[in-house]
């Protein structure tokens, strides 16, 4: 079988470059983030139809008032999460932050300047996480679950028995206000504010093609002029900011500034990160997922709470829809490729003659 | 398993026919067929995304082809996974090593099939006096109680090809085992090949350098476009008549090296150590001026790459562009003064496997591509095809995964990639791993024209032709120091194998 | 589920009343839940439970929004916070949602009437006694309390600091610590405050799953029996102590009649025989009458001290 | 390197094991300057009869949890699931007790674990299968199995007095002064660790760690090896459960609550890498000796009760950078050696 099959020479095609192999509403719809929006629309459809009380304008100001500080540490936390890093100190930097708050103004400082104090306080935190993991080089996620012991403790011997509760009116009722007669919290505006500038941040910028290197592959990203520790430095810091922010927003919604505040809050916020596609392993997920995850969760829990189901099979349907958002798209995949496999073939058929 | 001599033997050892197997919309092969006879050593030969190592997966068992034959020993069989095709007697080296870096190189070698003594215990000893018995066999000088994690492309290859010996199969099969290793190891494999083949296994060889194919094979197999073209007795043939098959065309001179004018120095290295890896470094890289920089493999050439980049740390010594100092430890500042660096090892360093084509191309010129701070897939997507169709990367879509691209064109990405920060000075590390005969010249020619724009580029490169052929100035490591420094027209291989082998030789 | 929503019907008004304990799975708060149940049911109304896992506020902020949000009759809760939950309590009183607070308050303009289980001096006094009784009023003694942050706990404590100083100048507080109302927690904690202090003679744990770790403890230990051990509990948790000695008595009052009273403050806000203020007077079943004191507080009575005498008389 | 032998190296070989011991060896340090400090501020740490029993007794059954743990996150994975399995187990054991009385403890024992077991299983399955992240996995079955606890238990709750005395003395029980439940411990403890370091299941889940695409193109049994891990941390989280009722005697709905940040914690802080392929099941139980060794001897040394959390987290941190220094100084001494050779 030496017979040779002489083909005409041809002269080097000139390649075509689609800019995508799919078109754009199959990048677009078929996506894991897509699924979660879609899920959270057949939610609120089927609850504002079946559940009595949901339908109400109050419902939403109870959902945004509930969710927001969830809603905004899960922005630098899907930053941190697809750099494949993870801050688990980020409720004990909400609980740092209020009681920095509240004890400052016990003592007579003015509120705004014992806040921005706080928000001080939390970059400081999220500064020693992303010292710790960038240039120490030690994994997120023992650092963080020692500062998440450490900024809590703080917090706790701070205030120690006793609660805070002497904020000013103006800004505690702005904490709860609404936007005109829509029954939307005001506290949406900073949130939709920071929205857009993480959202452009990581979808948008080099700096955001740099965290998904990262999180893809740490030592490319780094062979491509990528400061992978600056990076993950400024994200660290970016969530004991928001956190911080979430923090005060937390103090003044309860009116009360107290060392457990948020306790546990860290693995819901994660939860929801995950949920909405984020992977822990780094490099994917996108923020409208995120928010759409956020949202499910809130949403779930609100409707299931008004049907006047307990908080323990709140806590199985949560964990159920986790497992089920993840199996499902790996279910579909396989039933794709199950489709294409040649029929009918044993499995295997090794002859082990010799 | 000898064959004796003369036996009639009507069934190949292995046959595979009309294989097809596509993903999804790529149809990565289409008619893959070879014939491989127990005694012999095939060589399977095509272009970059032929569909060579497609077909080789499938008689590891990692993927399962769509339609099509595959026989061994005259036996129709179907794997499913990769133990199967080992319980068969198929031992293969894959085209990129994938070792497990946390484990001895020992553990990696026997993993799965370690030797047990009494309640499961391994026996370490044993696996340690075979792993001793391998590397003399084939003069590997790794220690085989370090982990794999941080050995060299090189030294994980010799690993991979340990390993494949050690398991003493019918077939072995070898994806480009040689691209990472120079002359000596070349050497020592073939020797071993020559002895396996001799015992009657069938073995069958990927390469894209010829005079390799040529000097050990038995037979030569050529695939274009995921299709079978010609399968011919190596005595029968000759190179230019593979090329001709493999490509479809005549292919221009391999090292087209123009005539450059020399200007002043760009980048200039001083000094440089790293405790342990490399001493005293010094070397100038001119305007318009190809340095090659040659050794035997672990001589701490990719060290000193990654150093004057600021990927690794260094202990003493200066590192200047354009008179300007290279700051220690930090690629971005490198990259703005106007240097770049492809790294040996593509898939770990070059590339983000998981991401686009266009996202991996655009990589390095983020900064550069945004505009008012903002980056979009539009810019991106356009900056990349410019790059796509000059070094003509084989796929369909810029949204293609980089990883499912063949190994060639990873290789063409990785360029593409760093050509595209338009660099003052370029280091590349092993330029052409991997890369066909066509798309080699190619590069080569691109090389050239880019140093004649007057661009400096220090060519790491353990292809002594390939050295010999671009360089202006060679200079030649040898562990961790720069034994020797030969112009161009002094340039012979005989002296700069003797620079890097020989520790007495102290050239000026 | 609707039982949470009947909405207005009926003459006397809505008479579905929620109870909202600091968190579920607590059989304290399980206790006067059944007790509230008892109540509701004999005059008719609709009795509900819901709750938070954990004894957080912000947990409870989120019920007390979901009951407002259905509109029930009356909201009769155990706060986990003075202040964080008022506001949320607020607006349902202002949507027409009565609350009662009970075991623990909030700040008295966030509800219409608190339901004291006892006086707080009265249950200071109480654990002061047994405590100085059962160490020859002399020695070491320590505090294992629930959380930080617990109201009433706190206010507790301080009386018990102001009693013994003026009255058991032989006793010395020497430290307090929090087990966070947590079974292992508090188990570790008083393994801790043994072993910190060498010379301590007794604990006092004005919590019902302090009391029950700490003797868990004692029992297990070369203590036994050595340090003595008191504050409050549930009989039926606390019977094998009292029984093999490591106890020998405890105070508490009955939480099933705390919910009881509870229910009824709750219908009679709805139905309007009251409004909190002091002197107003309701009927309360098999409790009898009661009368708001000051600050809209109604005083169930005193606290009951249980020892191996009578503690097999109780099931609760 | 001379020559094509690899007699040179043998120095450097030395050194290259005495950095895998390095890791274990920074905790350890850590873990004995706590006790000496508690021992120093107060003797009775160590040297009273309850001192030494709690000293071995607390840890015992999160050095169980840890283990199983760290040979998850050695297949790199991670199993956040374990304080529910562990709540869900400790509940079982109560109900077995009260439900069928008069059963023996030893078929109490075989049937929690086997039940913690199951619950590995399914997360398992979940992962092996479905091949999604086990982080997200775990955190569903975290949620899902403390809710089925919640929703079996209410607000019951097993009391001491539920519980036979045979078996509650399994908690505080001695033999020669060590705690049976430290025996246990380290019975488990014993076996894991020979298992991980000495047979090809062992080693296998270090290769799947270290790199899962690799152990594919080896073939090894990689679903296999992943049911076994989970099923693995499912068993011992369930023994953890039985002991958790012996040792406490008080069980409700919450019980274990927590623990999956305390084994991950400890498996991390005892040199177990969260990406896998690195560390060993002796540094988990010694790091979880040290977690919760901290937590006592806090209040030993006088710090304040509101205080001791923020100086466990210091001590953490402290521990994890010990740990740290030690390895790259030992990193750094065995390149340099590479120039003596
Ligand atoms: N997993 C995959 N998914 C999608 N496409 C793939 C995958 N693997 C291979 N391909 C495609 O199949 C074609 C053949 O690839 P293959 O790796 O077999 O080429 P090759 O002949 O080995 O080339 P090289 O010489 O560059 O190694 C290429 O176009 C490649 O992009
Ligand atoms: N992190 C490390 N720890 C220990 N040894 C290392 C480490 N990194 C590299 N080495 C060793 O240093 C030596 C120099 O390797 P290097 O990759 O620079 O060689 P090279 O000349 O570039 O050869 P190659 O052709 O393989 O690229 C090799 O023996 C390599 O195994
Ligand atoms: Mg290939
Ligand atoms: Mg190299």
């Amino acid at each position: 079988m030496s017979s040779i099959t002489q083909t005409t020479p041809a002269p080097a095609s000139v390649r075509q470059y689609r800019d995508y192999d799919q078109p754009l509403w199959k990048r677009l719809l078929l996506t894991r983030e897509m699924a979660i929006i879609a899920l959270l629309i057949v939610v609120v459809i089927i609850a504002s139809m079946t559940i009595r009380g949901f339908g109400q304008p109050i419902t939403l100001t109870y959902l945004i008032l509930d969710v927001t500080p969830i809603l905004l540490i899960a922005l630098p936390m899907t930053l941190i999460m697809i750099t494949g890093e993870i801050d688990l100190s980020v409720a004990s930097v909400v609980g740092l932050s209020s009681v920095v708050t509240g004890v400052l103004t016990h003592g007579g400082m003015p509120f705004e300047i014992a806040a921005l104090i706080a928000l001080l306080v939390g970059g400081i935190g999220g500064a020693i996480n992303g010292f710790l993991v960038t240039v120490v080089g030690l994994p997120s996620l023992a650092v963080t679950i020692g500062t998440l012991a450490l900024f809590r403790g703080l917090a706790v011997g701070l205030l120690g028995t006793t609660a805070v509760t002497d904020f000013p009116e103006f800004w505690t009722d702005l904490a709860k206000a609404k936007l005109g007669t829509t029954g939307v919290p005001l506290v949406i505006i900073p949130f939709l504010v920071l929205l857009v500038i993480f959202a452009v941040l990581l979808h948008f910028t080099p700096f955001g093609r740099g965290i998904y290197a990262i999180g893809l592959s740490k030592e490319t990203a780094a062979f491509s002029g990528v400061d992978v520790g600056r990076t993950k430095f400024i994200l660290f810091v970016l969530a004991g900011l928001v956190s911080a922010l979430a923090g005060i927003y937390y103090t003044l919604r309860f009116g009360s500034a107290r060392g457990d505040n948020a306790t546990g809050m860290e693995l819901q916020v994660i939860a929801a990160v995950v949920l909405g596609g984020v992977s822990v392993f780094g490099g994917r997920g996108a923020l409208h997922g995120v928010i759409a995850g956020v949202l499910l969760i809130g949403v779930l829990a609100s409707a299931l709470r008004l049907a006047n189901v307990t908080s323990d099979v709140i806590n199985i349907i949560t964990g159920v829809l986790l497992v089920i958002s993840v199996v499902s798209s790996s279910f579909l995949a396989w039933l794709r490729t199950r489709r294409r496999a040649p029929g009918g073939k044993p499995r295997v058929e090794v002859s082990t003659a010799g | 398993m000898t064959i004796p001599p003369g036996a009639a033997d009507p069934a190949p050892a292995l046959e595979l026919r009309d294989i097809r197997k596509s993903f999804g919309s790529v149809v990565a092969l289409r008619s893959g067929t070879i014939e491989v006879d127990a005694g012999s050593i095939h060589a399977l030969v095509g272009e970059n995304g032929a569909g060579k190592s497609t077909l080789v997966k499938i008689v590891a068992g990692l993927y399962r082809r769509d339609a099509g034959v595959f026989r061994l020993e005259g036996a129709e069989v179907d794997f499913t996974s990769t133990a199967d095709s080992k319980a068969a007697g198929i031992a293969v080296i894959y085209q990129e090593p994938t070792l497990f870096p946390d484990l001895s190189v020992t553990e990696n070698v026997f993993m799965g099939r370690q030797p047990v003594g009494r309640f499961g215990r391994i026996d370490r000893k044993a696996m340690r006096a075979e792993v001793d018995g391998l590397f003399q066999r084939l003069g590997v000088r790794i220690d085989p109680d370090r982990p794999a994690d941080g050995l060299s492309i090189a030294d994980q290859q010799v690993i991979e090809i340990a390993k494949a010996i050690s398991l003493d199969a019918k077939v072995l099969i070898m994806d480009e085992p040689t691209a990472a290793l120079s002359g000596v190891e070349v050497d020592r494999l073939f020797q071993i090949a020559r002895s396996l083949r001799d015992e009657g296994r069938a073995i069958v060889f990927i390469s894209h350098r010829f005079d390799e194919v040529f000097d050990l094979c038995d037979t030569v197999t050529v695939m274009r476009d995921g299709a079978y073209i010609s399968t011919s007795r190596i005595a029968d043939t000759n190179v230019d008549e593979i090329v001709r098959q493999m490509v479809g065309r005549d292919v221009t001179e391999l090292f087209p090296k123009q005539e450059t004018t020399i200007g002043d120095p760009l980048l200039e290295v001083e000094g440089l150590t790293s405790a342990g890896i490399f001493h005293d470094i010094t070397l100038t890289v001119r305007s318009g001026e190809i340095v090659g920089l040659a050794g035997l493999v672990g001589a701490g050439r990719s060290e000193v790459a990654r150093a004057i980049f600021g990927v690794d740390h260094y202990q003493s010594g200066t590192v200047r562009l354009n008179g300007k100092p290279v700051p220690a430890k930090s690629p971005t500042a490198a990259m703005r003064l106007g240097l770049a660096l492809v790294p040996e090892d593509r898939r770990k360093q070059g590339l983000v496997l998981d991401s686009s084509v266009s996202r991996n191309t655009t990589l390095a010129i983020r900064e550069q591509l945004a505009k008012f701070g903002i980056i979009t897939s539009g810019f991106e997507n356009r900056a990349a095809r410019v790059w796509a169709s000059r070094l003509e990367v084989k796929t369909n879509a810029l949204s293609t995964v980089a990883g499912t691209l063949s190994g060639g064109n990873q290789q063409k990405v990785v360029l593409g990639k760093w050509l595209a920060t338009e660099p003052t000075v370029l280091i590349i590390d092993e330029p052409t791993r991997g890369i066909d005969v066509g798309t080699k010249a190619e590069v080569h020619r691109l090389l050239s024209e880019l140093a004649g724009q007057g661009m400096g580029i220090l060519m790491i490169s353990s292809e002594l032709p390939e050295v010999l052929g671009m360089a202006d100035r060679v200079l030649v490591m040898r562990e961790g120091r720069i034994t020797a420094e030969i112009d161009r027209a002094d340039a012979t291989s005989e002296n700069v194998m003797f620079a890097a082998t020989h520790a007495e030789e102290q050239h000026s | 589920g609707d039982s949470g929503s009947g909405g207005g019907e009926g003459d006397g008004g809505n008479l579905s009343i929620t109870f909202l304990p600091k968190n579920l799975g607590n059989p304290y708060f399980d206790t006067s839940n059944a007790g509230g149940e008892e109540a509701i049911e004999e005059f008719d109304g609709t009795f509900a439970e819901v709750g938070p896992a954990e004894a957080t506020p912000d947990g409870q902020v989120s019920y007390i929004n979901t009951l407002t949000q259905q509109g029930v009759g009356a909201i009769a809760i155990s706060a986990n916070d003075p202040k964080a939950i008022c506001d949320a309590l607020n607006e349902a009183r202002d949507a027409g949602v009565k609350v009662v607070t009970f075991d623990s308050d909030t700040n008295t303009d966030c509800r219409d009437v608190f339901v004291n289980q006892a006086d707080a001096e009265g249950i200071a006094k109480v654990q002061v006694d047994l405590i100085a009784e059962q160490i020859g009023d002399a020695g070491e003694i320590a505090i294992l309390s629930a959380s930080a942050n617990a109201t009433n706990q706190n206010a507790w404590i301080e009386l018990m600091k102001e009693q013994l100083a003026a009255d058991h100048p032989g006793i010395e507080l020497v430290e307090v610590v929090y087990g966070d109302d947590d079974d292992q927690t508090s188990f570790d904690k008083t393994a801790a405050l043994l072993q910190t202090h060498p010379n301590l003679k007794g604990i006092v744990s004005p919590t019902t799953v302090g009391i029950a770790a700490a003797a868990r403890y004692l029992q297990t230990s070369e203590y036994q029996g050595k340090v003595a051990l008191t504050g409050l509990g549930t009989p039926n948790q606390m019977r094998e102590y009292v029984e093999d000695g490591t106890v020998t008595a405890f105070a508490l009052w009955n939480p099933a009649d705390l919910g009881y009273l509870a229910a009824y403050a709750s219908k009679a806000l709805i139905e309007g025989d009251i409004t909190g203020a002091e002197g107003d007077t309701f009927d309360a079943g098999k409790l009898g009458e009661y009368t708001v004191g000051a600050d809209g507080v109604v005083l169930l009575g005193d606290p009951f001290v249980f020892d191996a005498e009578n503690i097999g008389e109780f099931d609760f | 390197m001379s020559t094509a032998t690899t007699t040179p190296t043998s120095n450097v070989t030395k050194r290259l094991g005495a950095i895998g011991k390095a890791r274990e060896f920074g905790i350890l340090l850590a873990l004995v300057i706590v006790i000496i400090a508690a021992t120093a501020a107060n003797p009775n740490f160590l040297f009273s009869a309850d001192g030494w029993r709690d000293l071995l007794l607390t840890p015992s059954i999160l050095v169980l949890v840890a283990v199983g743990q760290a040979i998850v996150l050695i297949t790199r994975n991670v199993d956040l699931s374990v304080g529910s399995v562990l709540g869900l187990t400790a509940y079982l054991t109560g109900r077995l007790f009260i439900d069928f009385p008069g059963i023996p403890i030893i078929a109490v024992f075989v049937i929690a674990v086997a039940f913690g077991g199951v619950l590995g299983l399914i997360n398992g399955a979940l992962v092996a299968f479905a091949k999604v992240p086990a982080m997200v996995i775990t955190l569903g079955t975290l949620y899902a199995y403390r809710g089925i606890n919640v929703l079996w238990t209410g607000s019951d709750r097993i009391n001491a007095s539920d519980l036979p005395k045979s078996f509650l003395a399994l908690g505080t029980e001695q033999f020669l002064t060590i705690p049976i439940l430290t025996i246990i411990a380290l019975v488990v403890l014993i076996i894991a660790g020979w298992y991980m370091k000495n047979t090809r299941g062992g080693r296998e889940f270090y290769a799947i760690g270290s790199d899962p695409a690799a152990a594919e193109l080896y073939g090894l049994r990689v679903t296999r090896r992943l049911l076994t891990a989970f099923l693995l941390s499912g068993a011992l989280a369930g023994l953890g459960g039985v002991l958790y009722a012996a040792r406490y005697g008080t069980i409700n709905s919450q019980a274990g609550s927590g623990w999956e940040l305390d084994a991950v914690g400890a498996a991390v802080i005892g040199g177990v890498a969260i990406v896998g392929g690195v560390g060993s099941v002796w540094g988990a139980a010694i790091g979880a000796v040290l977690l919760l060794t901290i937590n006592r001897a806090l209040p030993i040394l006088g710090i304040p009760d509101f205080w001791q959390r923020a100086v466990v987290g210091v001590l953490i941190i402290g521990a994890i950078v010990l740990d740290r220094v030690l390895a790259v100084r030992q990193k750094r001494k065995l390149i340099e050696a590479r120039d003596d050779s």
